[in-house]
């Protein structure tokens, strides 16, 4: 192994960032899910990379777990946009905001 | 007799469910005859237990908190007496009062409906007989759960406990204010509720320290510890200030002008004699007896806020033209009096304090029914628009004027009892300690009585002296309901200004027992 | 190993099975079934489920406080409490929905839902192994992120649920970085052993071991709607079905703090630092901040959710505290029980009048006190429990929280000033309370009285009797507190 | 002693002493049960028992003959072991005697003056309350128990001042519309009522104080104890406490007695009937502060005597008492309310008392001043009273409180004018005839013989105030019966009203004091030595202190004059004389017109008008006491109590936390953006800490 | 030669990351999030989880790609293209993106962790499959619920109701 464990963290640290940036900014609904994507792969890849490294077998038990419930909230949250769609014709999650105050 | 004390408190409490009831089914009288059956048998009940000396009864609780008790003891038991005889016979008072009031806001509301809707409906007298059953029924419940939390924590040897009845005797007092006050009532009910709360949760946190640093909640355990100076001196200043709002010293007093301005007079004549004044209770119990050492540095504080207040109330009261408000802002003065004593420091202050809390009681409670006779009869209550009604209502007059001078101190009231014992408390600590300060205060205190005798004078000169107003003619009697308790308190009053030793005999010895004279 | 009976197994067998099972039917009978037909179901699977927990409970089964593992799950009191505690509401939901589901379709999923979260709650509680715990997080979040949208013709109900999907999908994220870093730095899942691992850990790891426990609570602080992680909460609540709200603010609530004080507290003790002043100032803000919003609401359903981010921050007082005081914990836990109680009652009781009235602004529930007498008087009980005030059963609880406060003011100097904010918060709280209770009584005289409905009311006489009865007589329920609290000291070991 | 006669466990004298106060008491509670029965019969009640209080009064003289005391005590206050209790020594007996029969007297008299009126039964009822409080001073033992009737007699006359509370214009007093530095000297009932009280209270203030610190050291009230044990004394007066102490009792004497500067109160206390300015403002309630100073005088003496110096306490009651004497009498001279008049002489004469009672702390012989202040209040008690009766029969029939309303009345009112002559000469002091002469011969002498530094000016002031008052009684006199009829008699002829004299149960009265007064004058001498030496035994007896009997020079007067004063004697003849003779010019004679005399001369002028308008004290009391205190009340009420604390603490917290709400709220924006934003900082910001 | 390899995933996942987030495109951007999730299962295989990889690969980039990738072509058309930015706000999202990216990677560097190296065989996908049975099966069944109920609720909220009820009519 010549890639070290600080590399793989600090390309999740990198991922984590974008992830929280595309949150933070992206107005459109489908975007800010690739942004959650983006932040449950970083901290999927943190865990190979420390199950790796230890090594043990719970890292990736534990990334298979994480990608099923991944896809599990994808599907609802693609099915919320579709009926955020149906309603309003937009998926600009910015001009979601009867509620406030 | 088992379980009196038990029974006192608990059984106003349980039975308010049947007040209400048979206030909605049968009627305003019956229901007002039942409280007050509840009420004087629970007054024997406290009165026969504080004749047979200290009291004490426990009850299995929390484990946490300790125990559920009751105690009569000195302090404790003219607290209880003048709460229960006053609820008891203001129940009386309540009932012309508050028909009075209910008749008034069904009107109101009939106008709100036929305002409304458009059209002139014509008020069936059955429908108000209806509305009167209900409210009273509402009414005389609330009243016996109030009365019956004030008792609870007088009574209360548990800090806990006394934290929870503080609270349970604002929540009726909130409903009876915000249902039945007069102007901006519901405003002002918050105003009462959401002003003495904060005090009570700064009390709590005070309790708090105190209970934690000894693991125990009781007073029985209390009294036997140490609390290290430091826990002492904050939870002191928590209590303080806690039960400061309750008392309305100056700068706490914000919410007692309005309150007792607004509440209906009944509620206000148990609000500002007997409610407030149980946090001079407090004081005594909380600071006085259980945390001596720390008492003894705030002493000189007390001295002063109480001087203060005492000047500060009386000199507002003179600004005033309600009636009630007028009032309000004695009782403040009248609590100023009462800080004042505790913060003597020695045994005749204190006593003459707790005898304070007697005589006002009295006395407050006589005016403050005066105040709703007028309101009732004369339908106004502010005083220049009165004028002359001794000649118009002379028991009313006479009651008040005893009233007054129970407020002023003067002998044979028993105001006067309360005030020389109280002052010569004070100068007895100024001697003693050689301090300047100190007999400044006694004597800005002393003159603070003739600011006190100004304002009274100045309020029965206008309410019932002088000439009557043309619209004022017709002014009647209060009907016996309403001076009948009067009557009785006035009597009270010399009673005690004669003979002090019923409650002087009970207190003394207990101030004995706490300064450890 | 897991004994076949113990609790939770136990639990997500009968509730899984019934959850399952919703939609067969649903499908069997071709959406034909009435919305009672399944709530009734639902609701005798929640009350088996309490059943067996009380009976688990009464038979001594259950060991005392929480216990680390070697397994996912233990059978502990902690876990019994939650239990109860996410097992009333449930029940609460599912009696509110009986009749507020009748004007909406797919009755079936919506109990199904209800169940499934219901032990997603109950498992977090249960769980001694991260992974478990997020599996067991999962299944709570994301059927509510659907319970949340299920109005599908109510936009208020979309949005809320698509801010609280978004926030959910992000705080779990970052709930799996967390448990990717402790890991790494334990080589276990187990929480016992990430805490073993983590009291021999080498100095040089132990940024990353705060690092993981912040991602912890930023993760878990968005479901217990601590500031600054709160602000989905008002919108959601407000939009969501007004039954989902009582499962959201008084169940998956509670949740996070189960989750919480399994990790982060019984982990974070070991870490032997100056750690509880995040906690100390996250509460006194989440407290402040909560109550301050929650004044000139117009909603009530807005002004709840504000007080329930308020609440989040009482409990985190005992928390913050835990180390140093005993009391803590144990405050915190009757909080979250008392909590769920008057929280769901509140809603339960907006429930009745959006489905009788169909309104939440406040100023339209003027005369509430006479239209609806019994929700109204239910619901002023809860509210004033939620202040505090005695002799209600919530006022126990923060007794406690503050008493703790105070309790720890020997070992950390800012922990009087927690108990101030606190004091001072509730005064602050009963303002708007109170002006609930104003609306309620004091004005409309006029209004006449309309049919409650029957379900409100049980659940209306359910929590007074439990509010006041605990008030005036709280030793049971401190007992069974004292029971299910984890003992914690310095230097504890798995 | 007929100890236990009837089987009481105590002796007969003691039971009077009790009955004395009490049976007025027992009447004032039963007459407004009489009242609603029949109006009428609460007058018979109330002087039966007003004649039973008295006779009771009268048993006790023979005790006080003997210069015996009787005490008798019972357990009061338990808890603080005070006890209550009577103290009838010759002091007060003799006090309670002339209280009691003139209060009887003046009971009869109000039968007739109070003919009528619809709410008498409020004035017996508070006439009795009175006397009982009186006689409650009278012969308490101890301080507690006199403050008690001390404010019941504070409270009677509150009462009683105010009786007319209806504040019609003819009971008021003063000059309407008529202003003082802008205080307006016109004053209703209530107002006056209110007015006395507070301003008695300044005394009784002190009063109290006083009594506190005698209490706290003597650890008693009771003034036999007091004398028994005088350690408390020396600890009092090592610590400076004890002059202080005994002058704030004296303040309780100077707001009752109406003394500088409390003086204010007695003027406007004639709006009441004049049967009560009659009992409380001339012959008794004033009187109390005297007789307190009587009653604890002897006390500091005998402390002086026994090497604890109090010589400040008797200066101060004597100047005040002179400052007093000289300050009203000259308001006297230019007052044109004949009950104001009578009130200004009261006062100075009472002056005359203290500094009798002042000035024998001064001297070697105690007992010279003593017996001259107490010979003075007797006969100043039963002129004064007298004159009262009679200026309330002048006002009952005339309609007018004003003198310039009346003029010319001797020929109508025959009896009236004898008698007032009688009494006012008593109050002039006529030489040989009068009491009023003896008795202020006694004070001068005293004064003159005291010996002490203070003797000469304070003598000055007593001869000149006799002078003055010589005069005002002559003027007042002359205005009322001599000269023309007024218009307002005119009109009232004119109208039908017959100007007759005042009927029998009203005249009876005032006769029989001024027939006294003459008639007790002229055994004067012989009555001031039997007094003399009952006090003498009395002071020996109770408080230790020895008079010398100095053997008196010959003299050059006469034998039956041997005795006095030589100077005294001469300087009160000519003040009498001067007195008289000037009065007679300006108002009988009417030779030189008063009002021409006063305008003449810019000097006259000014001097008249600073007395007229009572030498400012009035005006800058009000302004000092009543007008700053309300207006610095009003601005605390305005500025603080509704800005500070009301909008502060009220709206302003609500404002406050309103606004930051509003902050809050603005917060949360509904966008998820920001939302999220803020969880990433936040993130940030947790684990920042955390690592911190 | 693997630090090649590994900066040339790293390369691409980040940099598809950014694509995913910044293309105009939505479809485009869907087809760049595949990238990223690509690059993942790269660094799988290079941290010798080929179970996991190919897992990875399986469910994220063969289903819940293409499940984005069908709801983005459900939506219009302007909206795929439609891309309006608060510029502030973006300013200050890169902003906190660097900060939590230069604090978290300086915790990363400053501890300990950068001396892990390791030279044991990679865990066997055998221990994880005995993991999955003996030790983690509740976790198992919890999740059989998860999706059971995530797909039963999706479907609820998917279906068209309008539709289904002019069936039911006709």
């Amino acid at each position: 192994m010549t890639s070290e464990l600080v590399d793989f963290t600090l390309v999740s640290v990198a991922l984590l960032g974008i992830g929280i940036y595309g949150l933070a900014v992206k107005r459109n609904f489908i975007r800010m899910l690739f942004a959650v994507e983006i932040i449950i792969n970083a901290a999927n890849l943190n865990m190979v990379a420390f199950g790796r490294f230890l090594p043990h077998s719970g890292g990736q038990t534990m990334a298979l777990f994480s990608i099923a419930i991944a896809a599990a909230e994808v599907a609802v949250g693609l099915s919320l946009i579709i009926v955020a769609y149906r309603m309003y014709q937009n998926v600009d999650i910015a001009d979601f905001r009867s509620l406030k105050g | 007799m088992e379980y009196a004390l038990l029974q006192a408190v608990f059984l106003p409490l349980l039975l308010s469910p049947v007040a209400y009831i048979i206030g909605r089914k049968v009627g305003p009288t019956p229901a007002m005859w039942f409280t007050f059956a509840i009420l004087l048998y629970t007054t024997i009940l406290v009165i026969n237990a504080a004749l047979s000396g200290t009291v004490e009864e426990h009850y299995p609780w929390t484990e946490m908190f300790g125990e559920f008790g009751f105690l009569l003891d000195g302090l404790a038991s003219p607290f209880a007496i003048i709460i229960y005889v006053l609820s008891t016979i203001l129940a009386l008072y309540s009932k012309p009062y508050m028909i009075h009031k209910f008749h008034e806001q069904f009107e109101e509301e009939q106008k709100i409906t036929t305002s409304s809707s458009g059209q002139s409906s014509v008020i069936e007298s059955s429908s108000l007989t209806n509305y009167v059953n209900a409210k009273s029924g509402l009414y005389f419940a609330l009243y016996l759960v109030f009365a019956m939390g004030m008792l609870g924590t007088v009574l209360s040897t548990n800090l806990i406990e006394f934290y929870i009845f503080f609270e349970v005797m604002l929540i009726p007092g909130f409903f009876l204010v915000a249902l039945w006050g007069d102007g901006p009532r519901r405003k002002i009910g918050l105003m009462f509720l959401f002003w003495t709360h904060a005090g009570a949760v700064v009390l709590l946190l005070g309790f708090l320290m105190i209970g934690l640093t000894l693991g125990s909640f009781d007073f029985a355990d209390i009294k036997e510890s140490e609390i290290p100076a430091d826990i002492a001196m904050y939870s002191a200043v928590a209590i303080s200030i806690g039960l400061g709002v309750k008392l309305a010293v100056f700068m706490f007093h914000i919410w007692l002008p309005y309150v007792h301005g607004s509440a209906p007079t009944p509620i206000s004549a148990l609000l500002s004699p007997a409610m407030i004044g149980i946090g001079a209770y407090g004081l005594f119990r909380l600071i006085v007896e259980f945390l001596p050492m720390t008492f003894a540095d705030l002493a000189i504080w007390f001295h002063i806020w109480g001087l203060v207040t005492m000047i500060y109330g009386g000199a507002m009261a003179l600004m005033q033209d309600d009636l009630k408000r007028m009032l309000a802002y004695s009782s403040i003065s009248q609590m100023g009096y009462i800080l004042f004593g505790i913060g003597s420091i020695s045994v005749l202050g204190l006593a003459g304090a707790e005898m304070m809390y007697v005589t006002h009681a009295i006395g407050k409670g006589i005016l403050f029914m005066m105040a709703g006779i007028i309101i009732v009869k004369v339908g106004t209550r502010s005083i220049s628009k009165l004028g002359g009604l001794a000649g118009k209502m002379p028991i009313t007059a006479v009651c008040a004027v005893i009233g007054a001078l129970t407020i002023m101190g003067v002998p044979p009231t028993s105001g006067f009892m309360g005030e020389w014992i109280l002052f010569f408390g004070a100068l007895e600590t100024a001697i003693e300690e050689g301090s300047t300060l100190r007999a400044v205060t006694f004597g800005l205190g002393l003159v603070a009585t003739a600011l006190t005798m100004s304002y009274m004078l100045w309020m029965l000169k206008r309410v019932f002296f002088g000439k009557t107003p043309e619209h004022l003619e017709h002014v009647k009697e209060g009907s016996w309901y309403m001076t009948a308790p009067m009557m009785v308190l006035a009597g009270f009053s010399i009673v005690v200004g004669i003979y002090p030793d019923i409650f002087l005999k009970t207190i003394i010895p207990y101030m004995n027992g706490v300064l450890g004279v | 190993m897991i004994e076949i009976t113990s609790t939770p197994l136990v639990l997500i067998a009968i509730l899984g099975t019934v959850g399952i099972l919703l939609p067969i039917i649903s499908i069997a009978r071709k959406e034909q079934g009435s919305n009672s037909f399944y709530a009734v179901i639902a609701f005798a699977a929640l009350i088996v489920s309490m059943g067996y927990v009380g009976y688990q409970f009464y038979a001594e089964n259950i060991a005392s406080s929480a216990l680390f593992s070697e397994d996912v799950i233990v059978d502990d009191a902690f876990g019994g409490f939650f239990a109860i505690a996410m097992l009333i509401v449930a029940v609460f939901t599912t009696v509110g929905s009986f009749n507020y589901m009748r004007k909406h379709n797919s009755p079936a999923v919506y109990y199904s839902l209800i169940l499934l979260a219901t032990i997603g709650m109950v498992l977090v509680a249960y769980s001694t192994d991260l992974i478990m715990l997020f599996v067991a997080w999962e299944l709570m979040s994301i059927p509510t992120y659907i319970l949340v949208g299920y109005m599908k013709k109510n936009p208020s109900s979309n949005e809320a649920a698509l801010k609280y999907f978004l926030f959910g999908a992000l705080s779990s994220a970052i709930i799996v970085y967390g448990i990717s870093i402790s890991y790494g730095l334990t080589g276990s899942t187990n929480i016992g052993e990430v805490i073993q691992g983590y009291s021999t850990l080498d100095p040089s790891l132990l940024p990353l071991a705060l690092l993981s426990v912040g991602m912890f609570i930023a993760g878990f602080g968005f479901k217990m709607g601590l500031v600054p992680f709160h602000q989905w909460l008002p919108d959601t609540y407000e939009g969501a079905p007004p039954t989902i709200t009582a499962l959201l603010a008084a169940a998956t609530k509670k949740a996070g703090f189960a989750a919480t004080i399994r990790i982060v507290v019984l982990g974070m003790v070991v870490l032997n630092l100056d750690w509880t002043l995040a906690l100390g100032i996250i509460a006194v803000m989440t407290m402040t901040i909560g109550n301050v919003a929650a004044i000139m609401q117009k909603s009530i359903s807005r002004m709840l959710a504000y007080s329930s981010i308020a609440h989040a921050g009482y409990i985190l007082i005992g928390l913050a505290v835990a180390p140093h005081s005993s009391l803590g914990l144990q405050g915190s836990l009757y909080q979250i029980m008392n909590h769920a109680v008057m929280k769901g009652a509140a809603f339960i009781a907006i429930v009745g009048i959006v489905t009788t009235l169909g309104v939440t602004h406040i100023d339209k529930l003027k005369g509430l006190g006479r239209r609806m007498p019994i929700t109204a008087l239910g619901m002023i009980i809860a509210l004033f429990a939620l202040a505090g005030v005695p002799p209600l059963s919530g006022f126990w609880s923060k007794l406690m929280l503050f008493g703790s406060a105070l309790d720890a003011s020997s070992a950390l100097w800012w922990a009087p000033w927690l108990a101030i904010a606190g004091v001072l918060n509730s005064a602050l709280s009963l303002a708007y309370y109170g002006w609930i209770t104003r609306k309620m009584y004091f004005e409309g005289e006029t209004e006449k009285r309309v049919v409650e409905p029957k379900s409100v009311i049980a659940v209306m006489i359910f929590s007074t009797i439990f509010l006041v009865g605990f008030g005036v007589y709280p030793e049971p329920l401190i007992k069974f507190v004292e029971f299910a609290t984890p003992v914690i000291s310095l230097g504890l070991m798995p | 002693m007929a100890t236990e006669a009837f089987g009481l466990p105590f002796e007969v004298g003691t039971l009077s002493a009790w009955l004395v106060w009490i049976l007025p008491f027992a009447a004032a509670m039963i007459i407004p049960g009489v009242g609603k029965l029949s109006k009428h019969a609460t007058g018979y009640v109330a002087v039966a028992f007003a004649l039973m209080s008295a006779l009771s009064a009268a048993t006790m003289i023979p005790v006080a003959l003997e210069a015996h005391e009787l005490h008798h005590q019972i357990m009061w206050i338990e808890a603080l072991g005070l006890k209550g209790g009577v103290l009838a020594d010759p002091l007060s007996i003799i006090m309670a005697n002339v209280v009691g029969w003139i209060s009887f007297l003046i009971m009869i008299y109000s039968t007739g003056y109070m003919k009528g009126d619809k709410d008498i039964t409020r004035f017996w009822f508070w006439m009795m309350f009175f006397i009982g409080s009186m006689q409650l001073i009278v012969l308490s033992d101890n301080l507690l128990q006199v403050f008690f009737g001390w404010e019941g007699v504070g409270l009677a006359s509150y009462a009683l001042i105010s009786f007319w509370y209806r504040d019609k214009k003819k009971d008021h007093v003063g000059v309407e519309g008529r202003t003082v530095l802008g205080m307006l000297d016109y004053y209703a009932p209530t107002h006056a009522g209110m007015k006395a009280f507070i301003m008695t209270k300044v005394g009784d203030v002190m009063m109290i104080a006083g009594m506190l610190l005698i209490f706290l050291f003597a650890g008693t009230f009771g003034f036999k104890e007091l004398m028994g044990d005088t350690d408390w004394a020396t600890a009092m007066a090592a610590q400076g406490l004890l002059v202080p102490a005994f002058v704030l009792l004296f303040g309780g004497a100077v707001g009752k007695s109406a003394q500088f500067p409390l003086n204010e109160w007695l003027l406007e206390a004639m709006t009441g009937p004049t049967a009560v300015s009659a009992l409380i403002h001339a012959a008794t309630m004033v009187k109390a502060g005297v007789f307190l100073v009587a009653r604890i005088g002897p006390l500091v003496f005998a402390l002086s005597a026994a090497g604890i110096m109090a010589d400040q306490f008797f200066e101060i009651i004597a100047w005040v008492g002179a400052i007093t004497a000289l300050l009203l009498a000259t308001q006297g001279m230019v007052n044109n309310e004949i009950k104001k008049v009578l009130a200004y002489s009261t006062g100075s004469q009472i002056g005359y008392m203290m500094m009798a009672l002042g000035i024998a702390g001064l001297s070697h012989q105690y007992v010279d001043g003593y017996t001259a202040g107490f010979f003075h209040l007797i006969s100043h008690a039963m002129f004064k009273a007298s004159l009262f009766m009679a200026a309330g029969s002048l006002l009952h029939i005339v309609g007018s409180r004003f003198m310039s309303d009346m003029g010319g009345l001797r020929k109508q009112m025959k009896k009236t004018y004898a008698f007032m002559w009688a009494a006012g000469l008593g109050l002039m002091g006529a030489p040989f005839i009068t009491t009023g002469f003896w008795s202020k011969d006694a004070i001068f002498a005293a004064v003159y013989t005291s010996g002490n530094e203070w003797a000469m000016p304070l003598y000055i002031i007593a001869v000149l105030t006799a002078v003055i008052t010589a005069f005002y009684t002559t003027r007042m006199i002359g205005l009322v019966f001599f000269g023309k009829k007024s218009k307002h008699i005119e009109k009232m002829e004119e109208e039908g009203h017959h100007i007759h004299e005042a009927p029998m149960s009203m005249w009876i009265p005032y006769g029989i004091l001024a027939v006294l007064t003459i008639g007790i004058g002229l055994i004067g001498l012989s009555a001031e030595e039997g007094l003399h030496h009952m006090f003498t035994d009395y002071l020996e007896h109770s408080f230790g202190i020895h008079s010398e009997h100095v053997a008196n020079e010959a003299s050059i007067l006469p034998e039956f004059l041997q005795g006095l004063n030589p100077v005294a004697l001469g300087s009160s003849l000519v003040a009498f004389a001067t007195g008289i003779g000037l009065g007679y010019i300006f108002y009988i004679g009417r030779w030189v017109d008063p009002v021409k005399f006063v305008n003449s001369n810019i000097f006259f002028y000014s001097i008249h008008k600073v007395i007229l308008n009572r030498w400012y004290l009035n005006a800058i009391i009000y302004w000092c006491f009543v007008v700053a205190p309300l207006w610095l009340a009003r601005g605390v009420f305005r500025y603080f109590e509704k800005t500070a604390i009301d909008y502060g603490m009220n709206d302003g917290v609500q404002k406050a936390v309103g606004w930051s709400a509003k902050v809050v709220q603005g917060t949360q924006t509904g966008v998820s953006q920001s939302y999220l934003f803020v969880f990433g900082a936040g993130l940030l910001f947790v684990v920042l800490i955390l690592l911190i | 030669m693997a630090d090649a390899v590994f900066l040339a995933l790293a390369v691409i996942t980040i940099g598809s990351a950014i694509a995913a987030l910044e293309l105009r495109s939505l479809i485009y951007g869907s087809i760049a999030l595949m990238g990223t999730l690509g690059g993942i299962a790269g660094f799988f295989f290079l941290l010798d989880a080929p179970f996991v990889a190919l897992f990875q690969l399986a469910v994220y980039v063969g289903s819940i790609a293409v499940l984005i990738l069908f709801t983005v072509m459900l939506v219009k058309r302007e909206l795929i293209f439609k891309k309006i930015e608060d510029k502030r706000r973006k300013f200050a999202g890169i902003g906190l993106m660097l900060v939590i990216m230069v604090s978290l990677g300086a915790v990363f560097l400053d501890s300990g962790i950068k001396t892990i190296t390791t030279d044991e065989p990679a865990p066997n996908f055998r221990d994880i499959g005995i993991d999955f049975v003996t030790y983690y099966w509740p976790a198992l069944i919890l999740m059989g619920l998860l999706l059971a109920g995530s797909v039963t609720g999706a479907l609820v909220l998917a279906k068209r109701e309008d539709v289904e009820n002019d069936q039911r009519a006709s």
